[in-house]
C-alpha cells in the first residue's frame, strides 16, 4: 500500500467528495464527519509521503501503470512533496475551525459546500503532486471552478467578484493552455521530464519563448501577479469566511510553486536566466508588486482587505526571491511559499473569528477588543510579528534569505522594497493593535437589540488558531532543518548552481 | 482534409464570431453563438477530429444553447454593446 | 475601456502571429507532434487495449486519470450551479393551480396545499398555453433520443462518441421533456435528490474502478488487474475497465446537465422553468 | 514567390486562429455586458481548442479509428491522425462547458441582485452603497 501513496493523497478526498455530495441527501449530519475523515487521511499520507520523499530523495508513480511518455505520471520530488504537506494540513486545520461559520453562513447546503471543500484540496494537490503538463490544466480547473462556486456562495457583492474572477481566472487557464500547446507542438510530448530533454535542441525557437511566456502569464493571473492582481481583493475580501480563509493562503502560493517548477523542471535555469535574460525584469516588477500592495494595504479600512493586499506584496516576495537567479534566492522564495501559507491562515482564521463575535471587519470596530477576545488578538499579534519579519518568527528567516539573496544577486532596488514593505506592515498592524487594545469597547448591535455579548471565540476556533499561531514559532525554529533537508537537495539535483 | 472548405468554414466561423459579439441583442447573441458552435463542430469534422466535432455538437451547439437561452429568459435581453 | 483593450489584442495577436513561424507546417506528417507520442498509440492502443477506436482508448486508459478529473469538473459544475443557485423552500410562496377542462387558475394563498388530481395541475404565474402536437412528438421521440444516446455509450470502442457524449445526449432528452410539457413533468418523473446521487453515483463508479485497481494489486486505473475477478485476460479487462468508466462518465454528465438547466431555467425555484 | 505560397498554404490556419482568438479576448475586455463578456471567454477558448486540433492535423491520413483487423498486422502511423491532442480537447470542451455553465447561474445571482447585466450600472449601483 506505501507504494500508492501519491495517487492516494489526490484521491481519497476525490472519494470522500463524491461520498458527501451523495450522502448529503440522506442524511445530513454525516457530511462534517466524513469531510473531516476524508481530509484527515490526505494529510496524514502526504506527512508520510514527505518522510519518504525525505529518505528516498524521489518517488513515482505511473497511474494506470503506463510508462510515463505515454501514460501519466508522478514525480514527487521535496518540492513537491514540502507543498503537498502544507496545502492538505493547513486545509484540514481550517475545516476545523471554520466549522461554526459554515454552519452560520451556508446551513442549507452543508452538503454540497464540504463536498466542494473536498474538491478544492483535490484539485491543489493534484496540481502540486503531477508531473504532466495537460494533467496540471485540468487540475488547475478544478481548483478554480470549485473556488469560483466556493467564493459566489457569498453575499452582496460575492457573486460579481466571483464573476470578474472567473473571467479574469479562465483567460489565466486558457493562456496557460496555449503555453502547453506551443511546447506540444514543437516536443509532441506532454510529460514534463520528457518535455525538459526534448526542449535543449531549440531553446532559440520562437515559439519556446512564446511558450514560456504564455505559461508564466497564465500562472501569473492565476498567481495575482502585480499589474494582474486586481480581482483577488475582492473575491477573497467578500467571500464566506470558511472559504477566505482556505483559498486566500492555498491557491497562489501553488501557483507559485507551479511557476517554480516550470523554471526548475520544465524549462530550466538556464533558459529562464541565461538565455532568456528575464531575471532583471521580473525581479524589477516583483519590487514593483511589493511596494504598491504595501501601499494599497495602508488605504484599506476593513481588516480582511488589508489582508488580501498585503497577500499581493507576499506575491511579489516569492516571485522575487524565485527570480533573483541564486542559490539564497530560491531557497527563500520555497521557504516563504512555506511559511506565508501558514501566516496567511493565522491572519484569515483571526478575522474569521472575530466577524463570528463581531460581525464587521471594519478597523473602527475593532475597538477594545484586546480586553474581550484576548487569545484571539494574541495570535493576531503573532501573525503580525511573523508577517512583519520579527525573530523567532518564520516570516523572519525566509525574509532573512530573500534579503541575502538580494544582496548577492546585486538587487538593491528588490532589498529596499522588501524593507519598504516591512515598514508598512509594521505601521498597518501597530494601527490595528492601538485601535484594538486602546480603544474602548463600542457595541455595534445597537438599537435596542443587544444579542449576545462579545466574547471570545468558542474553542473550536480558539484550539486551530492557537495550533497555526505556535506553529509560526515552531516552523521558525526548524527553519534549518527544512534548508539543509529539502531545499538544498532539491537546489542540487536540479543544477541550481547560482 | 480538403484545404480549400476548411479554408472557407474558418472565415465563416470567423464571420460567425464578429457576429456574436456585435449583436445588440442576447437572443440573437444566443442563436448566433449556436451557429458558431455548429460551423466549429463541422470544421473539426474536417479536420479529423470526429469524437471533439460529435462532442461540440451535442454540447457546444446543443445543451450550451439551452442553458443560454434559459439564463437569457431568467435575465434580460437588453444589452448596450 | 476599447482602447486599451484593442491594444492589448493587437500586441498579443502580433506575438502570436510572429511565434508561428518556427510552427512546422499545418498537417505535416513528420512534425514532432506527429511522430513523438503519436506513434505509440497509434501502433499499441489496440494490441493492448482491443479498442479501435483510438481516442477512447487514450481518453479512458493511457490518460484517464484526466479524464477522472474531468468528470470531477463536470461534477464541480453541477454542484456549484446548484450551490450558487437554488433557494430553499422555506418561504410560504402563493401557489396556483389550473383546472385542466376549464382553463380557470386558482390562487392559494395559504401554505396548505390540496393533492394534486388529475384535474388540476400545479402551475406558476408564467403559464403558456401547451402546444398538443409539440408535446406529443417530444413525448414520442424522448426514448429514440434516449436509446440513441445508450448506444453512443457502449459503441464508444468502435465509432465517435463515448460516456460524454451519450451523458449529454441522455441529459438533453430530459431537458427535451422539460421544455415541450413543463419541468414539474421532468422533475416528477426524476427527482432532484435522484439527480444528486447520480452524479455523485457516476464519479464514484469511475474513482472506485481506479480504486479497486490498488486493491487488487497493480497501480490506481490499471484495468489490466481487474482480470482476476472479471476471469478474462489483461487486453479484454482493460476493455471492460474502459466501458465501466464510460459509463460512470455518462451517468454523472447526464446528471449534472440536467441539474445545470433545471436550475438555470427556473432561477432555483425548480418550478415551471421555461 | 512559390515560398510564399508554401508558407501562406501551411500556416494560415494558425493565424486565422489567432485572429479568433483575439476576437474572443477583444469582446471580454472591451464589451461592458457580462454576458457578452461571457461569449468572448466562450470563443477564446475554442479557438484554442481549434489550435490544438489543427496541431493533430495530418495530411493525407484519415480518423484514428483502426480499421477492421487493421491491429493485427501492424498499423502504420503514418494512416491515421495524431489522436493525443482530440483527447485533450475532449477534454477542454468539458471544461469549457462546466465554467459556461458557473458563469451563467452567477451572472443570474448578479441580475438577482442588481438587475441588470451592464457592468457600469453594476458599478454605479456598488459605488452609491
Amino acid at each position: 500500500m506505501t507504494n500508492h501513496y501519491p495517487a492516494l493523497i489526490v484521491v481519497l478526498p476525490l472519494l470522500f467528495a463524491f461520498v458527501v455530495s451523495g450522502v448529503a441527501w440522506v442524511k445530513k449530519s454525516l457530511c462534517f464527519p466524513l469531510t473531516i475523515v476524508g481530509m484527515g487521511l490526505s494529510a496524514g499520507l502526504s506527512v508520510c509521503l514527505l518522510g519518504r520523499v525525505a529518505t528516498t530523495g524521489l518517488v513515482e508513480y505511473r497511474m494506470g501503470g503506463w510508462e510515463t511518455p505515454w501514460g501519466i505520471g508522478y514525480h514527487v520530488d521535496y518540492l513537491n512533496a514540502l507543498v503537498v504537506t502544507v496545502v492538505t494540513v493547513l486545509a484540514f486545520i481550517n475545516l476545523i475551525a471554520t466549522r461554526k461559520n459554515v454552519v452560520e453562513e451556508t446551513p442549507e447546503k452543508a452538503g454540497a459546500f464540504y463536498s466542494l471543500y473536498l474538491l478544492f484540496i483535490v484539485g491543489l494537490t493534484g496540481i502540486v503532486l503531477t508531473g504532466d503538463l495537460f494533467n496540471l490544466y485540468v487540475l488547475l480547473e478544478v481548483a478554480s471552478l470549485t473556488s469560483y462556486a466556493l467564493i459566489g456562495m457569498g453575499n452582496g457583492r460575492a457573486p460579481m467578484s466571483a464573476l470578474n474572477y472567473l473571467f479574469v481566472g479562465t483567460v489565466g487557464g486558457c493562456f496557460y493552455l496555449l503555453g502547453v500547446g506551443y511546447l506540444y507542438i514543437m516536443t509532441g510530448s506532454l510529460n514534463m521530464v520528457d518535455v525538459a530533454t526534448l526542449l535543449p535542441q531549440m531553446y532559440h525557437s520562437s515559439a519556446v519563448v512564446m511558450a514560456f511566456i504564455f505559461c508564466l502569464v497564465g500562472v501569473g493571473i492565476k498567481m495575482a501577479f502585480f499589474p494582474l492582481h486586481m480581482w483577488l481583493p475582492n473575491a477573497y475580501g467578500f467571500a464566506p469566511t470558511a472559504v477566505g480563509s482556505l483559498i486566500a493562503p492555498l491557491m497562489t502560493k501553488v501557483m507559485v510553486y507551479v511557476l517554480i517548477r516550470l523554471i526548475l523542471t520544465v524549462f530550466s535555469v538556464d533558459f529562464a536566466f541565461v538565455i532568456l535574460k528575464m531575471g532583471d525584469p521580473m525581479v524589477w516588477l516583483s519590487s514593483l508588486a511589493i511596494v504598491a500592495g504595501a501601499v494599497f494595504a495602508l488605504a484599506q479600512k476593513n481588516l480582511k482587505r488589508m489582508f488580501c493586499y498585503i497577500i499581493v506584496s507576499e506575491i511579489g516576495y516569492m516571485m522575487g526571491g524565485a527570480w533573483l537567479g541564486n542559490n539564497t534566492g530560491m531557497t527563500g522564495a520555497i521557504l516563504h511559499i512555506f511559511n506565508d501559507a501558514i501566516m496567511t491562515l493565522c491572519l484569515f482564521l483571526c478575522a474569521g473569528s472575530i466577524y463570528y463575535r463581531v460581525r464587521g471587519l471594519e478597523l473602527d470596530r475593532l475597538k477594545g477588543l484586546f480586553s474581550k477576545m484576548p487569545v484571539t488578538m494574541a495570535c493576531l499579534v503573532a501573525g503580525a510579528l511573523s508577517i512583519i519579519g520579527v525573530p523567532p518568527t518564520c516570516g523572519f528567516f525566509s525574509k532573512w534569505y530573500l534579503i541575502s539573496g538580494g544582496l548577492e544577486a546585486g538587487q538593491y532596488g528588490f532589498v529596499a522594497a522588501l524593507l519598504f514593505s516591512s515598514l508598512v506592515n509594521v505601521v498597518l498592524f501597530f494601527r490595528v493593535i492601538e485601535i484594538s487594545y486602546y480603544g474602548d469597547f463600542e457595541d455595534h448591535h445597537g438599537h435596542g437589540s443587544s444579542g449576545e455579548a462579545v466574547m471570545e471565540a468558542p474553542a473550536s476556533m480558539l484550539v486551530p488558531l492557537l495550533i497555526v499561531s505556535i506553529g509560526l514559532i515552531v516552523v521558525g525554529l526548524y527553519t534549518g532543518g527544512i534548508v539543509n533537508h529539502l531545499i538544498n537537495p532539491l537546489l542540487l539535483k536540479q543544477g541550481f548552481l547560482g | 482534409m480538403i484545404w480549400e472548405l476548411d479554408l472557407a468554414i474558418l472565415i465563416l466561423v470567423i464571420v460567425a464570431a464578429i457576429g456574436v459579439i456585435q449583436v445588440k441583442d442576447l437572443l440573437g447573441c444566443a442563436i448566433l453563438f449556436s451557429a458558431y458552435s455548429f460551423l466549429m463542430c463541422l470544421l473539426w469534422a474536417i479536420m479529423g477530429a470526429v469524437d471533439v466535432a460529435f462532442t461540440e455538437a451535442s454540447v457546444g451547439a446543443g445543451v450550451s444553447t439551452v442553458f443560454f437561452v434559459a439564463a437569457v429568459f431568467r435575465t434580460t435581453r437588453r444589452t448596450k454593446d | 475601456m476599447k482602447a486599451i483593450g484593442l491594444i492589448i489584442v493587437v500586441l498579443a495577436g502580433a506575438l502570436l502571429l510572429y511565434s508561428t513561424q518556427d510552427f512546422p507546417f499545418w498537417g505535416d506528417p513528420a512534425s514532432p507532434a506527429g511522430t513523438h507520442t503519436a506513434t505509440y498509440y497509434l501502433t499499441k492502443a489496440f494490441e493492448e487495449t482491443s479498442v479501435p477506436n483510438v481516442v477512447t482508448a487514450v481518453l479512458a486508459d493511457y490518460r484517464g486519470f484526466d479524464t477522472m478529473f474531468e468528470t470531477g469538473v463536470i461534477f464541480c459544475a453541477g454542484l456549484g450551479c446548484f450551490v450558487l443557485l437554488r433557494l430553499s423552500r422555506s418561504r410560504d410562496e402563493d401557489s396556483y393551480y389550473r383546472h385542466v377542462a376549464t382553463g380557470i387558475t386558482l390562487h392559494i394563498k395559504s401554505a396548505k396545499i390540496p393533492d394534486v388530481s388529475s384535474e388540476f395541475e400545479r402551475i406558476d404565474t408564467l403559464w403558456t398555453p401547451y402546444d398538443l402536437i409539440v408535446k406529443t412528438v417530444c413525448r414520442l421521440l424522448a426514448p429514440f433520443v434516449q436509446l440513441f444516446g445508450l448506444y453512443v455509450i457502449a459503441h464508444g470502442h468502435h465509432s465517435p462518441g463515448g460516456g460524454f457524449q451519450g451523458g449529454v445526449i441522455l441529459g438533453a432528452s430530459v431537458i427535451l421533456i422539460a421544455i415541450s410539457h413543463n419541468m414539474r413533468t421532468a422533475i416528477g418523473r426524476i427527482s432532484e435528490k435522484t439527480i444528486h446521487i447520480l452524479m455523485a453515483v457516476g464519479v464514484l463508479l469511475y474513482s472506485g474502478i481506479g480504486a479497486l485497481c490498488i486493491l487488487l494489486g497493480g497501480n490506481f486505473l490499471d484495468y489490466a488487474s481487474l482480470s482476476r475477478i472479471l476471469f478474462t485476460n489483461e487486453i479484454e479487462a482493460r476493455s471492460l475497465g474502459i466501458l465501466g468508466v464510460e459509463v460512470g462518465v455518462g451517468i454523472t454528465v447526464m446528471a449534472v446537465m440536467i441539474t445545470i438547466y433545471n436550475n438555470l431555467s427556473s432561477d432555483g425555484r425548480l418550478d415551471e422553468g421555461l | 514567390m512559390s515560398d510564399l505560397v508554401v508558407t501562406l498554404l501551411g500556416k494560415y490556419n494558425y493565424w486565422l486562429c489567432v485572429i479568433l482568438m483575439m476576437i474572443g479576448l477583444y469582446a471580454m475586455i472591451a464589451k461592458n455586458n457580462l454576458i457578452k463578456k461571457l461569449v468572448g471567454m466562450n470563443i477564446f477558448q475554442t479557438s484554442i481548442i481549434l489550435f490544438y486540433v489543427s496541431i493533430g492535423c495530418k495530411k493525407g491520413a484519415t480518423i484514428s479509428i483502426l480499421e477492421h483487423g487493421a491491429g493485427h498486422h501492424g498499423v502504420d502511423p503514418t494512416h491515421y491522425i495524431n489522436p493525443l491532442p482530440h483527447v485533450l480537447m475532449l477534454t477542454a470542451i468539458v471544461v469549457s462547458v462546466s465554467t459556461f455553465g458557473v458563469a451563467l447561474a452567477l451572472a443570474i445571482k448578479v441580475y438577482r441582485k442588481h438587475k441588470t447585466l451592464e457592468e457600469d450600472e453594476i458599478l454605479m449601483q456598488l459605488r452609491s452603497e
